[in-house]
């Protein structure tokens, strides 16, 4: 169980750097959207895996009388909050790229600052 | 018992008035109704800024559950002074810029642009108003979306990858953010501010800890354009709608540097050993660096707005230089230099917003001639731009003054940062002279020869603005007092 | 006993006939045949393991969900084969060499 | 067991991002990314976060890619190759945050364990407080549109921002072509007769199942926010077998906006309804004569303002992306 533990953390640690590497490092405006997204969700698992109890459940509380283990539900509705986050961005970002492919032609960040300078 | 509500009716007002005005297409109508709703924030945040000069902190639990179980608002001199800091500019921009409005967004998008607006507003005043770590995430990302909605809304092309930019490095900011409050809460269980303050100092030497302070300070250092991460700031504001523009230099920046400094002030500084002189030691140079190199750009810059948002990358300099002083008088200079700033810039946006509904172009070569042709406009831009220099007698003065005081103050580097200052106010004399050279050329440009002056209601709107830089310079009682109380109330912790 | 040895057998095949189909979907040559290997599989497969499981649940109203989601991909699945066929179908492009090589990645 | 599981699941998501970012398909890359989601999807409910599972499978895999693929269905699918751009600026940004994070590893109280600060201070008190306040047993729906409603507040105006946002961003530029519909689109797949029919078959069901998670939030998973996506999803796929004229005949764009709106404006209402009632904003216990009674009718009526902004904005942005035509 510790192990799985450190794993978590590792794997939010490796899904930041992939997503921060295509947001900065890609040219293609969508590949910097689904960088963005993968950047995200690695944060998502880093407050759901706080969240985890040993032996814990989902807390849904079906009979109060007897004890039982629940995990944290605060984490569990931040994010819920950040998904809905996410997506608004997302869509804000899709609806930007569609524009700028219709007034520059391509969604190649190289060629529309290649284009911008010929104005 | 009335006015115990005031706190939930300025969060809750614009908010709530937006999806009314994005239900009715119907160009004018959208536009009133959003100016007196932004209208009445402004007299319900004036009356929060009264309340808020007699108490140290106004707290209101929202939905009666106490705080940190519920999500506290807490209102203190500091967020007051925001507040009227967005609500005023908001207001005036709307009022003064109605003109402009009409010629930069498309009849059909009116009422969504308007919409937009209350949510911009509402947004940032929420983020102000909040005194939870989440919470404030939360209005952070409904202001950032709406200024990205803004400023893409007119028709101008080159602001949509100018829009794209921000909105990449605006929600990795915030999203650093995000994670910064997650490894605090990891470690102390809460997300109240108050509660982290006491209970951050159980932990202190743990390295998380560490961590949530540079993902904190990294990611609003980016949404607040300090010096190397500005990229994204000279662009958006220069290709947005022109009033746009001026909402958006008043105070977008200002609140990302008012979450910061609360951030670090009040959850940091009094429980990490040490992290005064880090913030310091990390912010100062940036501020110093930011002021010149961001001023020498402004030197060289052919295009009005462009040169402006560079001399804004300039004042954040010094509201960070303010801070990072690390002392009452540092921070008073540097949060009423918000105040000054966001009232002189906001003035200069909206002058050049007038100027442009007579002119397409806003190359310095292109206004060759516009002062001879619209002398109200181009003076009161002048007033405003008197503060921004710093001249005594103005606004800009009295941050200037305090901010030479409190660097005089603290030891050796002092004499260097009042150098920094100095010299910076002769770089901004000369980027400013240029403006007044090409704008009372004697050659006038083709569209410029045919200009004329605005209406004598937008002129009024621009001067009652302009006259106010003056007036904040003779009696500069009000924001220095919620200044200082602001400064003394964030230093507090550290004593 | 008699039930969990059945349950047991069913979840087997039904994981052996799923690994086939992806086995299939990377390993055949053209999209026609790698679809036919997942999709086939993929239904049976399905049976196979929902019916395990029901069995191991017993009588309650878990089976009932199972049956219920076994239903719909009973629905889905098959469907979604054919439109995604069809889709190749049209699109196809008579001058371009027959079909991708198996490589697994672009289909 | 169930760890070995969950190890599996976290290497394919690494796994998948990678390919994510390498493949220079954008087509491929957006269906990897609704793999992703789900595979995220997975491990959440693996970690216990059930709502969290169901949200993110309804909106990161469905309406995301929905989303996704909307908009690459106006540009190309390929992405440029990529000629000398620079290397060492990224690299180090990402170095410099992987270092940061690391070092946080340090310290970290493990997974799992009971004792750690997380769960001390604040969220044992949900758990024992919210039976007696609210005899909600869904404790994450009790602290969503209870104890912490002004976030969903702040939430539902964020969904709102970005629905405002797409349809004024794609409103003008290029001719709206919402009457005609686009010649493509507007046939949808009304001649492939098994598609359809079966679609049209599932319709119901999804839309049941969206409104059964609405008004189940309170004992089980579910909420606004799933059920809005899930009831969107259903609207989408019948504008996606009839044709985009058909799926915007059933709610043009003023009811799209009206539900957008109208969510939003029910979310206040019932704010300020408590400030009216003499208690604060958003203060549900005096909504009735009994406040526990008070209680659920307030994050009943939260519920439903988040579900029909959610459904509005989400259709809305759908059919943003579906009428345009292709750039050439």
């Amino acid at each position: 169980m510790k192990y799985f533990g450190l794993y978590n953390y590792w794997v939010f640690t490796l899904l930041l750097m992939i997503g921060l590497y295509a947001v900065i490092a890609k040219a293609n405006l969508v590949k910097k959207l689904l960088g963005l997204s993968i950047f995200q969700s690695a944060v998502f698992l880093l407050y759901i895996s706080m969240a985890k109890v040993d032996g814990g459940t989902a807390p849904i509380i079906q009979h109060a009388d007897e004890p039982q283990v629940f995990s944290n539900p605060l984490p569990h509705v931040l994010i819920l909050t950040a998904i809905v986050v996410g997506i608004s961005t997302i869509a804000l970002g899709l609806a930007i790229v569609v524009r700028i492919r219709e007034e520059y032609g391509t969604i190649e960040e190289n060629e529309i600052q290649a284009r911008d300078r010929d104005r | 018992m009335w006015t115990a509500q005031l706190p939930a009716l300025v969060i809750a007002g614009p908010p709530a008035a937006a999806p009314v005005a994005a239900r009715r297409p119907g160009a004018s109508w959208s536009w009133a109704f959003a100016a007196l709703a932004s209208a009445a924030s402004f007299a319900i945040a004036m009356l929060l800024a009264l309340a808020a000069t007699e108490v140290t902190a106004i707290s209101y639990a929202v939905g009666s559950w106490p705080p940190p179980f519920g999500i506290e608002l807490r209102i203190t001199g500091f967020s007051a002074l925001l507040m009227l800091i967005i609500t005023g500019a908001s207001t005036i921009a709307l009022v003064g810029g109605k003109a402009s409005l009409d010629s930069d967004i498309a009849p059909a998008r009116r009422h969504y642009f308007y919409a937009a607006w209350l949510l911009a507003v509402g947004g940032l005043v929420g983020i102000v108003a909040s005194g939870d770590a989440f919470n404030i995430f939360v209005f952070m990302e409904v202001s950032s979306l709406a200024t990205y909605i803004l400023i893409a809304a007119g028709g101008n092309p080159r602001a949509l990858p100018a829009v794209f930019k921000y909105l990449v490095m605006g929600t990795i900011g915030a999203t650093f953010y995000l994670i910064g409050i997650g490894l605090i809460y990891l470690m102390t269980g809460t997300l109240n501010l108050v509660d982290m303050e006491t209970r951050i100092h159980d932990v202190t030497d743990l390295k998380p800890i560490y961590a949530a302070v540079g993902f904190v300070t990294l990611g609003l250092v980016l949404k607040a354009g300090v010096f190397p991460l500005h990229v994204w700031l000279p662009n958006a504001y220069a290709w947005s709608p022109h009033v746009v523009t001026a909402f958006i230099a008043a105070c977008s920046t200002k609140v990302s540097l008012y979450v910061l400094l609360r951030f670090d002030f009040m959850v940091f500084q009094g429980s990490l050993g040490g992290h005064d002189l880090q913030f310091a030691g990390f912010l100062m140079p940036l501020a110093v660096l930011g002021i010149l190199v961001a001023s020498a750009v402004a030197m060289t810059e052919g295009h009005l707005k462009r040169m402006l948002a560079y001399s804004s990358i300039a004042q954040i300099g010094y509201i960070v230089l303010g801070a990072s002083l690390m002392s009452v008088s540092g921070l008073t200079a540097g949060i009423v230099h918000m105040f000054n700033h966001a009232l002189a810039k906001g003035t200069m946006f909206l002058a050049i917003a007038f100027i442009a509904t007579r002119l397409t172009a806003l190359r310095l070569d292109d206004i060759a001639g516009i002062g001879r042709r619209m002398p109200w406009t181009l003076g009161a831009f002048l007033v405003a731009a008197m503060s921004l220099i710093g001249l005594p007698g103005t606004a800009g003065f009295i941050s200037k003054w305090y901010l030479v005081l409190a660097a005089l103050q603290s030891g050796a580097v002092g004499a260097l940062l009042v150098a920094v200052v100095l010299v910076s106010s002769l770089m901004a004399v000369y980027y400013i002279w240029r403006v007044v050279e090409a704008a009372w050329s004697s050659t006038p440009g083709a569209e410029a020869a045919g200009a004329r002056e605005v209406p004598l209601p937008m002129l009024a709107v621009l001067w009652t603005a302009a006259l106010a830089s003056i007036w904040f310079g003779l009696q500069p009682g009000l924001p220095l007092a919620l200044s200082r109380s602001a400064a003394t109330y964030l230093l507090g912790q550290l004593q | 006993m008699i039930v969990d040895v059945i349950s047991f057998v069913l979840l087997a095949l039904g994981a052996f006939f799923v690994f086939m189909g992806g086995l299939g979907a990377l390993r055949l040559p053209d999209l026609y045949t790698r679809m036919h290997a997942a999709s086939l599989t993929d239904s049976l497969g399905t049976i196979l393991t929902l019916g395990g499981i029901m069995l191991q649940s017993g009588w309650s109203l878990a089976t009932v969900k199972l049956l219920t989601i076994l239903f719909f991909l009973m629905m889905t699945g098959p469907t979604a084969s054919y439109a995604l066929a069809n889709a190749a179908l049209l699109s196809r492009d008579d001058d371009a060499p027959a079909l991708p090589p198996a490589t697994g990645g672009r289909e | 067991m169930i760890t070995a599981f969950g190890f599996v699941l976290l290497t394919l998501l690494v796994v998948t991002a990678v390919a994510i970012v390498v493949t220079p398909n954008l087509f491929v890359a957006v269906m990897l990314m609704s793999i992703f989601s789900l595979l995220m999807a997975a491990t959440f409910f693996l970690l216990d976060a059930a709502d969290v599972a169901l949200t993110e499978a309804a909106i990161g895999a469905g309406m995301s890619t929905i989303l996704f693929l909307g908009a690459l269905a106006l540009m190309g699918e390929r992405e440029a190759k990529q000629a000398g751009r620079q290397r060492w600026l990224p690299l180090a940004v990402i170095a410099l945050t992987a270092f940061t994070v690391i070092y946080a590893t340090f310290d970290k109280p493990r997974l799992g364990d009971p004792a750690a600060p997380v769960h001390q201070h604040v969220a044992p008190w949900y758990l024992e407080q919210t039976p007696v306040l609210m005899e909600v047993s869904n404790v994450v729906t009790a602290v969503l549109a209870g104890f912490r409603a002004y976030d969903t507040l702040g939430e539902v105006l964020v969904i709102l921002t970005a629905g405002i946002g797409v349809m004024l961003i794609l409103a003008n530029g290029r001719p709206d072509l919402s009457r005609q519909g686009r010649a493509s689109a507007s046939v949808g797949l009304r001649h492939h007769l098994i598609p359809r029919v079966v679609g049209q078959l599932l319709i119901p069901f999804i839309v049941l199942f969206g409104l059964y998670l609405q008004f189940h939030g309170e004992f089980g998973p579910g909420g606004g926010f799933q059920a809005g996506a899930i009831i969107a999803v259903g609207i989408v796929l019948h504008a996606l077998l009839e044709g985009e004229a058909a799926g915007r005949a059933i709610l043009p764009t003023p009811v799209l906006v009206g539900l957008m709106t109208g969510g939003a404006l029910l979310f206040c209402a019932v704010g300020f309804a408590g400030m009216l009632l003499g208690g604060n904003f958003l203060d549900y216990a005096v909504l009735a004569a009994n406040p526990v009674a008070g209680q659920q009718l307030g994050i009943h009526l939260v519920e439903a303002g988040v579900g029909i902004t959610v459904t509005g904005t989400l259709v809305a942005a759908f059919h943003a992306f579906a009428d345009r035509e292709p750039a050439a």
